[in-house]
């Protein structure tokens, strides 16, 4: 891929299959990082909606990011539950936003839509930087996606750096104390742990960068 | 992992229907697993439903009936159930009065109420929610997530329920559960943990000589982990927290309820309460109504939990009206 | 051993103390440990009394109060009470019309209830008694100590009471006890041992993934020990032998008990007692009245059991009648 | 002690005693033989009892034989519940029979007493000789203390002699499979166990042994 090369919604299907297949993969290990700080179902969770997101695939008109998107957020509200259902939800609830219809969108129209998915996330979840939630990997991952849209990256280069900014932003997550979400209830308990939906969306970006860069 | 169950995945759905089997005269089981009361919606009735994850039971699907909610929503094991869940329970009982939302202090709980009132309310109806957060184990404070919802809930929708059966509008009823809130406290501990059929293993470690106090009912961590102590002790560790958070004062009378988190037999429920009832008599605090026996669960975690709510005469009347749910009965 | 508890020692005295400061409108507490209905003796009403070891609570101390039993005598964890108990039990609820001993059938049980009824007998009261021994995992036999009393007689006090509220006399009720016990089968089955307070450690070692098929409510060995299995397949080796033993028959109406022991949370009971429920309807038996709950427990045994019994239009008119104790409420 | 010695009601107190305090140090030992086909409470009921007979002692007339084994039988039948309770206070209920207001017995008058409480405890438990129970030692015993009678031995030598036929038929009890008591429940599986009450019928013999021989 370069710079021009855009974003079609073969390359978000291969995405959500191939962030599916991680989740799977990894299930055991978000639900084991959830159990040290939270209620041992992050793994769970994920798993259950994305075999969800899965199975309703074949449903979805072709060649329509919006609709894509739209989907995958529709499904995980309905199939996921616990905090990262709302969030996951919501946030490709926004990915889908602007590119209803679209074959295709462009670097710079995903990462629009990423920003309107975290506002969304810290709207619904009064989280913010520091709270040892998800937001600390997405957090970091939209500011290296900024740099990739000025910079003239490739979707796939950019999605690796953000990729790369996420799991910084995870690893950043072990010594913090949780103020949000079950692992709040810890107080200063909760250092020393990695938080799972932190890990899990550093999944969720890596996933895309794996995909696209096979495109 | 042992239990009596046939496959992780199938706990939820299998349970609701031998929930169904077992009280057909109760309760009537609709998609996407919400329990909804036979003869639900009641005309004029404000609607009173709940819900949370499951592996609580009897807690909420054991409540539905006269006198106490109209619907719950079981999510997967400790997972909050979907919007939409909240949403097809809100139609259900939506009686032309409106429905009130009592929802446990979680996050996910939190939220995914919030999408289904958000919808609910797109749909026209009128939707009222009131947040449990009564578990002194969790320090309160703006900047976290809060309180657990814990035992209080119990007693709330209890308390509610009877409010709504007698009439009560929506407003009436929202404030009435706030009122629970505000005077109801709780605090837990453990003794062993408990395992999520999907995961397979304990929650935690525990080893044969520690006990876990201000454990959650999901099999969060709690205040501390100590040495195992005497049920006397125990209960003291458990007590004064409550008493002294409220505070609870000499002279005031309170709804006592020691509750068991699924693996513990009444009998030792009876020896806590034994020493709960020296506790508030010590302080002059005259326990006038009581409630035992295991109503809000861990799955098979051994240990117990004690909810105290402060009552006056309003809280009394709707706490002592009758009831008949699979899980509480009185009065009828 | 996680429990409870203070000391060994004390938990029989404390759990009864614990009870009685719960439930001082329905219960009173008389030497030596027994749970006494608080309006007993009550004249010209046939005096209902039981016990046995203590252990499996709600049984038998639970069941006291109007349309159950008069007095319940709580003995040691898991030993018969003594002589002097029933004796004093039968005293404090004979109300001239005589009284009824519901005996569960262990060796210990039915010598002591024995004694007691010849000394009551000499002090001039009208005694009868009625051995319960519903547990089809044993081998019955003339030869042997016979079958153990186990849930059937949760049922058995329940009508049988209602009987003696509605004012039959002695050889009714007796003759009613008697019908029940014709008419009722059980079976157990343990996933976990249970501990005895003075013992210290579990009564019998099982592997984590083994379970005992036919255990005993005070951890008696049972039939077999087989790998762990699902709990359709245990509700099935469970109800199999049950159903094949009386034979309940197609075409029967049945009460179908499906019971906790101590250690098992009500989610696994309800997806036992719904595999319970299609097995009934496969051989054409109708189950027409239910019972799911912890209703005699073996401490924190975790496990279930089963318990069936042929219903006709007098026990289903006397089980439908109204009951109000501490663990079986309804009708009023 | 000579074949013309005579049983006090020092002796017979030196054997309470005595049997208290074996039954405290094998407390444990008989709930474990009882937790292999019992109920894991034999030793628990014993101990409790046996207390309970101490604390009542010093309340019992002295120079009375009878009044003594009255008082043992009527606390035992009060404080220890299940079969063993009924059976063993019964025993001695029996065993007072005919020495009430005696200062002493000989042993003739002892084995005829012995005689009716292994007749009542038939009675009440309707168990034969091979049925696994306490039987199995008691009735070698009997056997064992009519032939001291009838050799002229002294009480203390008839009391040796029981002591070690109830031994023989307490071992002898292993291999049954028991047809009385919890034990009956596990048929064919309470063969390769020892009875627990058997057991406690051999220490309750082999105090009394030990007490008269220290006379
Ligand atoms: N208020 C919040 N804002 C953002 N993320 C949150 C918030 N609360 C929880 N999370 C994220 O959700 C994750 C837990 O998800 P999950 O275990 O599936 O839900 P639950 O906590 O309801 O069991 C946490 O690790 C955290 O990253
Ligand atoms: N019918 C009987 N006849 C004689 N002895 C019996 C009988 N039933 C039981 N026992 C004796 O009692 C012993 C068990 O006593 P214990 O454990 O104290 O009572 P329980 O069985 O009620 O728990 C058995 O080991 C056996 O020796
Ligand atoms: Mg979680
Ligand atoms: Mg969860
Ligand atoms: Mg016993
Ligand atoms: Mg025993």
């Amino acid at each position: 891929m370069t710079s021009n090369e855009r974003i079609t919604s073969d390359d978000v299907v291969a995405w959500i299959q191939g962030f599916a297949q991680v989740l799977r993969e990894n299930k055991g290990y978000l639900t084991e990082l959830d159990s040290a700080i939270g209620d041992a179902d992050h793994g769970i969770n994920m798993d259950r909606g994305f075999q969800a997101v899965l199975a309703k695939l074949p449903m979805v008109p072709t060649g329509d990011v919006g609709a894509l998107l739209k989907s995958v957020g529709m499904t995980l509200i309905s199939t996921v539950g616990g905090a990262s259902g709302p969030l996951y939800g919501s946030f490709f609830l926004q990915l889908a936003g602007t590119s209803a219809g679209k074959p295709e969108i462009d670097l710079a129209e995903f990462v629009a839509a990423v920003d309107n998915g975290i506002t969304r996330v810290q709207g619904l979840g009064k989280a913010q930087a520091g709270d040892k939630t998800m937001l600390e990997a997405l957090l970091p991952a939209q500011a290296a996606l900024h740099q990739a849209v000025d910079e003239g990256a490739s979707p796939a280069d950019a999605l690796a750096a953000a990729a790369a900014a996420a799991e910084q932003g995870m690893l950043g997550t072990i010594p913090l104390v949780a103020r949000k979400g079950r692992a709040s209830y810890l107080g200063e308990r909760s250092a020393g742990h990695q938080d799972p939906g932190a890990t899990s969306t550093h999944l969720m970006l890596k996933a895309a960068a794996d995909a696209w860069s096979r495109a | 992992m042992k239990k009596l169950i046939n496959a992780p995945d199938n706990v939820v759905d299998e349970a609701l229907a031998g929930m169904l089997a077992a009280h057909p005269d109760y309760i009537r089981i609709e998609e996407p697993n919400i329990i909804v009361r036979k003869d639900a919606p009641r005309a004029g009735k404000v609607g009173i439903i709940s819900g949370g994850g499951s592996g609580h039971e009897p807690m909420h699907g054991g409540f539905v009936g006269m006198g106490m909610l109209d619907a719950a929503c079981a999510g997967a094991v400790f997972t909050s159930p979907v919007p939409d869940q909240m949403l097809a329970a809100t139609k259900a009982v939506d009686g032309g009065a409106g429905v009130l939302h009592i929802v446990k202090n979680y996050t996910g709980d939190i939220m995914n109420f919030e999408l289904a009132a958000e919808m609910a309310r797109a749909d026209g109806h009128e939707v009222s929610a009131v947040i449990m957060a009564d578990d002194v184990a969790v320090k309160d404070s703006l900047y976290t997530a809060g309180r657990r919802g814990v035992g209080g809930t119990v007693l709330a929708e209890k308390i509610v329920g009877a409010a709504a059966e007698a009439g009560a509008d929506l407003a009436t009823v929202t404030a009435l559960c706030q009122k629970v809130q505000d005077n109801v406290r709780s605090m837990g501990m453990a003794l062993t943990s408990c395992t999520v059929p999907a995961a397979g293993k304990p929650t935690f470690e525990i080893a044969d000589d520690e006990m876990e106090i201000g454990v959650g009912i999901h099999g969060e961590p709690g205040r501390s982990r100590m040495k195992l102590a005497t049920a006397d002790e125990i209960t003291e560790m458990l007590a004064t927290p409550i008493l002294e958070d409220l505070p609870f004062q000499r002279g005031d009378n309170v709804l006592a309820f020691v509750n068991g988190l699924g693996g513990t037999p009444l009998i030792e429920l009876y020896i806590v309460y034994n020493k709960l009832a020296q506790l508030c008599a010590a302080r002059g605090v005259t326990i006038t109504r009581n409630l035992v026996g295991s109503y809000i669960t861990s799955l098979e975690m051994a240990g117990c939990s004690i909810t105290l709510l402060k009552l006056d005469d309003e809280l009394t009347k709707y706490w002592d009206a009758p009831v008949n749910t699979p899980a509480l009965r009185w009065g009828v």
